[in-house]
């Protein structure tokens, strides 16, 4: 469903993405990892369309999105959250999530007769996700003012308000506890049920290896594995990757 | 060379004065409206020195040289701090401020039976030392490139010590600037200094070539053009703001075919030079590459 | 030469996340000493403090005694800390040169902004061209930092770290995005030409370069020192292989 | 003396609202792009010079003068978003800056190509009997500045807090990386700003042409200062802030004037902007975020 074909991106001598092909099928949760500055974020921000490809393309059930602006890439169908939370601070939770339903309305509608019609108080899947999202009490307050792990939970909420067909996220667990941990694992698997796939970079390799169907390694911007959690923990380049290859490390973590 | 020429190339290197001014803000990240405020200073300072003080001309463009540097650190001092549009119109106030105190500055002597002097909205006549010292157009058009030849000179002497990496490095990323060391503010308000001095040298000059100014004269289209030099030209070396000067009265004039559509052939050269090169044509990439060739 | 350091009970907290929170460490003077744990464990705001970019909630840091409570970053470059960026902070329309050269201006007098006579300037470009060529980029000197490979800004930001002549170097994750070849030669680099004489905190995820450069390793988690000691003993430590690969056993 | 104060005050207040206006327009500009449009002014010029023309051509009335003005700016801010602000992308609001003011240049060279003199008549609103509220006075002209721009003020508050255009329009103020995610269009969101603060700046040019029944091409000038200045007294990036920067200086310049004549005024005006800049930083309206949001000028 989502394609990435030989995607690559150099930002001057640096090959942050390098020649990286992916196939992500409908209903799946997909992780991305990788060590520091492998290109995991890079890939996320080529198929949102905030960096242009070097070389290569991606695809969304046969649509180029790297061929669309930004804006279209989210009406049809994609949708991120940010590693450092962006929310829009001075707006309240209930008009972030308005803001991102355009997405999914521009298909329908001519831009006037959308822009000047009243905010969409009350369109309905907007108290659904607050809902979903368990923001349903805090729906008129000011964004700014949320707790760290509300803040999370209204980005993704507001990336589904778009009624997007995949969702990428850009490290969810940053910051977070093991606890919370559980609990975004649990809220991952009900965005996946709603028939939403889901690309996941993150560091949490408790999270990753427990609720991903397939996994990607990225190292120097090189797929270096691919497979389910298992076999990618028994992948011996993984390991090398990520304790470096020295044999004697090795052992010291097995120690 | 004919009196026009001669004109034309006073006034390419006056407007130097203020767009160099400009320039040295902009490269350590400073965006000033304002630099006119220092031109003024330097030509009412200068000119009440020769004229009504009766000072030797050398004394008199010193004197105002200082002044516009001293009043550049001071201003300098509580508007670093502010952040980039603050500066700016902090900047735009001040000149302001400084345009509208002429309006009302009077100070007249009597000097050879003749009231010299300013005299607030009337402007400050008679500043004759070029008249009196015998000095000839092209003889004094000599002493503003002497005086542009200094600058360029301090500049190039900046560029081999550390002076002018100081101001690009608080330029490009204060923060990195303030980790390696660098008192970020004390650098700002040193570049304000010599910006102020600059601005002043070129209206000294300014004054005594035109032997009449007026407050009307410094007003903020004056200011944003200096401002713009910098960013046609290049901010790569000093010579961009020169070439932009260049490029302005230097067209300005060529183009007198245009008759009076000139300007809008300038704006229009001038946004799509910025549309092809954002930083001015003579860019630091262009720059780095011609002194590439050169060494080679 | 090298500083000793006592960093004591530092805090900090950004938004609503305790960044640090109570953190001890103590550096006698040449001891060089890795810092690991997972991202966002707070180790870069430990960097961001020590260097003055951000004030701590509460505690103390010590430089040879010398409170650095309240210091500008400027200053506190001065006292002879300086730092690399995991992210890489070059300044990208000065050339590689110039990048190095900004290090040596912190201590500068006046006189040296306007006129440097031909001696010193030959002086100065002798040095940093040598301290160039030890990092391979002697022949880069004039193009800018985006000509170069992610591997060679990495070696421009040692460089320019050692233009500076720090008693403490602070090193963000000098190995990130380099294979393990690369990754050998940079240990080499920092091993023989940035950590003698020096005080040093390594951050760094590759436990080749750590295993290699600091006999002794601190690991933060969540803000909180959750361990301190010999390397060895460290790494083998079940609850530091746990905030790295999650409780299940790998 | 109080009276006089008081006077003052009312006569200031009218002013000032449609120097709140001018303020407006910028921040709606700034707040999206980042980016300063010093043409903001010459653009509004443009519009006015094309309802003097029309008032001139066939001695139009109100009604058209007003609708030429504001077709005038429209499409003159269009030109500039177009050549000076979507042509040049990326990190340069430097060069966007420089542009604009170069756009500025065409734009007072082609309307003094148009119109060789220097002054030119423009409708007034001086029909009605001044009015008097005990020993007050209230110049009608003044009265229908401050009530239109109060009205103008509202239905601007309506469109950006009650429709989809208006949230957009917020949101990428807010945020424009996470606007852009969220499926916001921002060219076309921010041209369609730079389109509704020219009306805005419009109807303030119109208001003030009026008012003084006279126009020269000095008027956009005119028009860049006084916006610049009120937008920075009362804080950038904020509407709100913006309006009340417009009153004070509206007020402070009207008192000045009647106490220390054109002069002082002058000095009076640019003391106070200075002061308030440096004592003040983040504006009347005192948001801690102002700085943070000029960060991309500062960037150069």
């Amino acid at each position: 469903m989502l394609t990435l074909e030989n995607l690559s991106k150099h930002f001057g001598g640096v090959r942050a993405v390098d020649d990286v092909s992916l196939t992500i099928s409908e209903g799946e949760i997909f992780g991305l990892i990788g060590p520091n500055g492998s290109g995991k974020s890079t890939i996320i921000n080529l198929i949102t369309g905030l960096y242009v490809p070097t070389a290569g393309k991606v695809t969304l059930d046969g649509w180029d999105l790297t061929a669309m602006a930004q804006h279209e890439r989210t009406s049809v169908g994609v949708a991120r959250t940010f590693q450092n939370i962006r929310l829009f601070g001075n707006l309240s939770v209930a008009q972030n999530l308005w803001v991102a339903q355009n997405g999914h309305e521009q298909r329908r509608a001519h831009f006037l007769s959308r822009w000047f019609k009243a905010g969409g108080e009350h369109a309905p899947d907007v108290e659904e996700l607050l809902r979903f999202s368990q923001l349903h009490s805090k729906r008129d307050v000011q964004a700014s003012a949320l707790s760290f792990g509300e803040m999370r939970r209204l980005e993704m909420a507001r990336a589904l308000a778009s009624n997007p067909r995949v969702l990428l996220l850009d490290e969810p667990a940053a910051g977070a506890s093991l606890e919370d941990g559980q609990l975004l694992a649990e809220r991952i698997r009900a965005v996946r049920d709603r028939g939403v796939t889901v690309l996941l970079i993150e560091h949490m390799m408790e999270l990753v290896m427990g609720i991903t169907d397939r996994i990607a390694v990225l190292n120097f911007g090189r797929k270096i594995a691919e497979g389910s959690p298992t076999e990618v923990q028994a992948n011996e380049d993984v390991r090398a990757a990520y304790l470096g290859s020295s044999h004697k490390k090795e052992k010291l973590i097995h120690a | 060379m004919d009196a026009f020429t001669i004109s034309v190339l006073s006034n390419i290197g006056l407007f130097s004065f203020l767009a160099i001014s400009a320039w040295v803000l902009l490269i350590c990240g400073e965006i000033s409206f304002g630099q006119q405020a220092y031109f003024a200073i330097g030509a009412y300072a200068g000119g009440i020195a020769t004229a009504v003080w009766q000072w030797p001309f050398a004394l008199g463009v010193g004197f105002g040289v200082v002044l516009g540097a001293v009043i550049g650190g001071l201003v300098a001092w509580p508007t670093t701090r502010l952040s980039g549009m603050h500066y700016a119109i902090a900047t735009l106030a001040f000149a302001e401020f400084v345009r509208s105190c002429l309006n009302v500055f009077s100070y007249q002597r009597e000097v050879d039976g003749y009231l010299t002097g300013p005299d607030g909205a009337n402007g400050f006549r008679d500043i004759r030392w070029a008249y009196e010292a015998g000095v000839e157009p092209l003889g004094y058009l000599g002493i503003i490139a002497a005086g542009l030849a200094a600058v360029i000179g301090l500049i190039a002497c900046m560029a081999r010590g550390r002076g002018m990496a100081q101001l690009r490095i608080v330029g490009e990323d204060p923060i990195l600037a303030g980790m390696q060391g660098l008192n970020v503010n004390r650098i700002r308000i040193a570049a304000a200094t010599l910006a102020g001095g600059i601005a002043a040298l070129g209206g000294a000059l300014y004054a005594h070539l035109a032997t009449y100014v007026e407050p009307a004269q410094f007003g903020v289209m004056i200011g944003v053009h200096s401002l713009a030099y910098g960013l046609i030209g290049g901010l790569g070396t000093v010579f961009g703001p020169i070439l932009g000067v260049l490029v302005d009265i230097g067209l300005l004039e060529s183009l007198r075919v245009f008759s009076s559509y000139r300007m809008i052939v300038f704006g229009g050269l001038v946004a799509l030079v910025l549309i092809l090169r954002p930083r001015g044509i003579l860019d630091e990439k262009t720059v780095r590459r011609i002194q590439a060739w050169l060494r080679r | 030469m090298a500083a000793a350091v006592e960093i004591q009970g530092l805090s900090c907290r950004f938004g609503g996340v305790k960044a640090l929170d109570a953190v001890d460490i103590r550096l006698s003077p040449g001891e060089v000493l890795g810092l690991i744990g997972p991202n966002g464990s707070g180790k870069t705001s430990l960097f961001n403090l020590l260097t003055g970019h951000h004030n701590p909630e509460a505690g103390a840091i010590l430089l040879d005694g010398l409170d650095l409570a309240g210091q500008s970053p400027s200053q506190i470059a001065r006292f002879g800390i300086a730092r690399t960026f995991q992210n890489l902070r070059l300044l990208r329309r000065l050339s590689v040169y110039e990048n190095v050269r900004a290090a040596r201006h912190a201590c500068a007098p006046l006189r040296d902004a306007f006129w440097l006579s031909p001696a010193a300037r030959r002086q100065e470009r002798d040095s940093l061209m040598n301290l160039l060529d030890i990092f391979g980029l002697s022949e880069k000197a004039q193009k800018t930092p985006a000509e170069l490979t992610l591997v060679q800004m990495r070696h421009l930001e040692i460089a320019r770290l050692l233009a500076a002549d720090p008693k403490l170097v602070l090193l963000d994750e000098p190995a990130a995005g380099m294979t393990s070849a690369e990754t050998q030669a940079i240990t080499e680099v920092i091993a023989t030409h940035v950590l003698p004489g020096r005080s040093a905190i390594v951050i760094e995820h590759k436990m080749q370069l750590v295993a290699a450069l600091c006999p002794r390793i601190a690991v933060l988690n969540a803000g909180r020192k959750i361990a301190d000691g010999p390397t060895g003993q460290v790494l083998a430590d079940s609850a530091v292989r746990q905030s790295y690969f999650g409780a299940k056993p790998c | 003396m109080l009276l006089d104060i008081v006077q003052n005050t009312l006569d200031g207040l009218a002013i000032g609202s449609a120097y709140g206006l001018l303020a407006i327009g910028f921040t709606l500009i700034f707040g999206v792009m980042r980016r300063l449009n010093i043409a903001f002014g010459p653009s509004i010029m443009v519009g006015i010079f094309a309802g003097a023309w029309l008032h001139s051509q066939w001695s139009a009335g109100m009604i058209p003068v007003f609708l030429a003005t504001l077709a005038g700016a429209v499409l003159a801010s269009a030109y500039v978003e177009r050549i000076s602000f979507a042509a040049i992308r990326g990190d340069a609001a430097l060069a966007s800056m420089a542009s604009s003011f170069a756009i500025w240049m065409q734009l007072e060279e082609a309307v003094v190509h148009v119109f060789p003199g220097r002054t030119y008549a423009f409708p007034t609103l001086q029909t009605i009997p001044m009015l008097e509220i005990g020993p007050v006075f209230l110049r009608p002209e003044y009265l229908a500045m401050f009530l239109t721009a109060a009205a103008l003020i509202l239905l601007l508050q309506w469109i950006l807090t009650r429709t989809r255009f208006g949230l957009e329009v917020r949101t990428l103020a807010d945020n424009p990386e996470a606007a852009r995610v969220s499926g916001v269009n921002v060219a076309q969101v921010a041209f369609l700003t730079f389109l509704l603060a020219a009306v805005i700046g419009g109807v303030a040019g119109f208001l003030i042409a009026a008012t003084d029944g006279q126009i020269t091409p000095k008027i956009g000038l005119w028009a860049t200062m006084k916006g610049l200045i009120a937008m920075v007294i009362g804080g950038l990036g904020s509407l709100r802030g913006a309006l009340i920067g417009g009153l004070v200086l509206g007020v402070v310049e009207a008192q000045a004037q009647w106490f220390l004549g054109a002069a002082g005024r002058e000095i009076v005006t640019y003391t106070l902007l200075f002061l308030a800049l440096v004592m003040l930083p983040s504006g009347l309206a005192g948001r801690a975020d102002a700085g943070a949001r000029t960060e991309a000028l500062r960037r150069l």
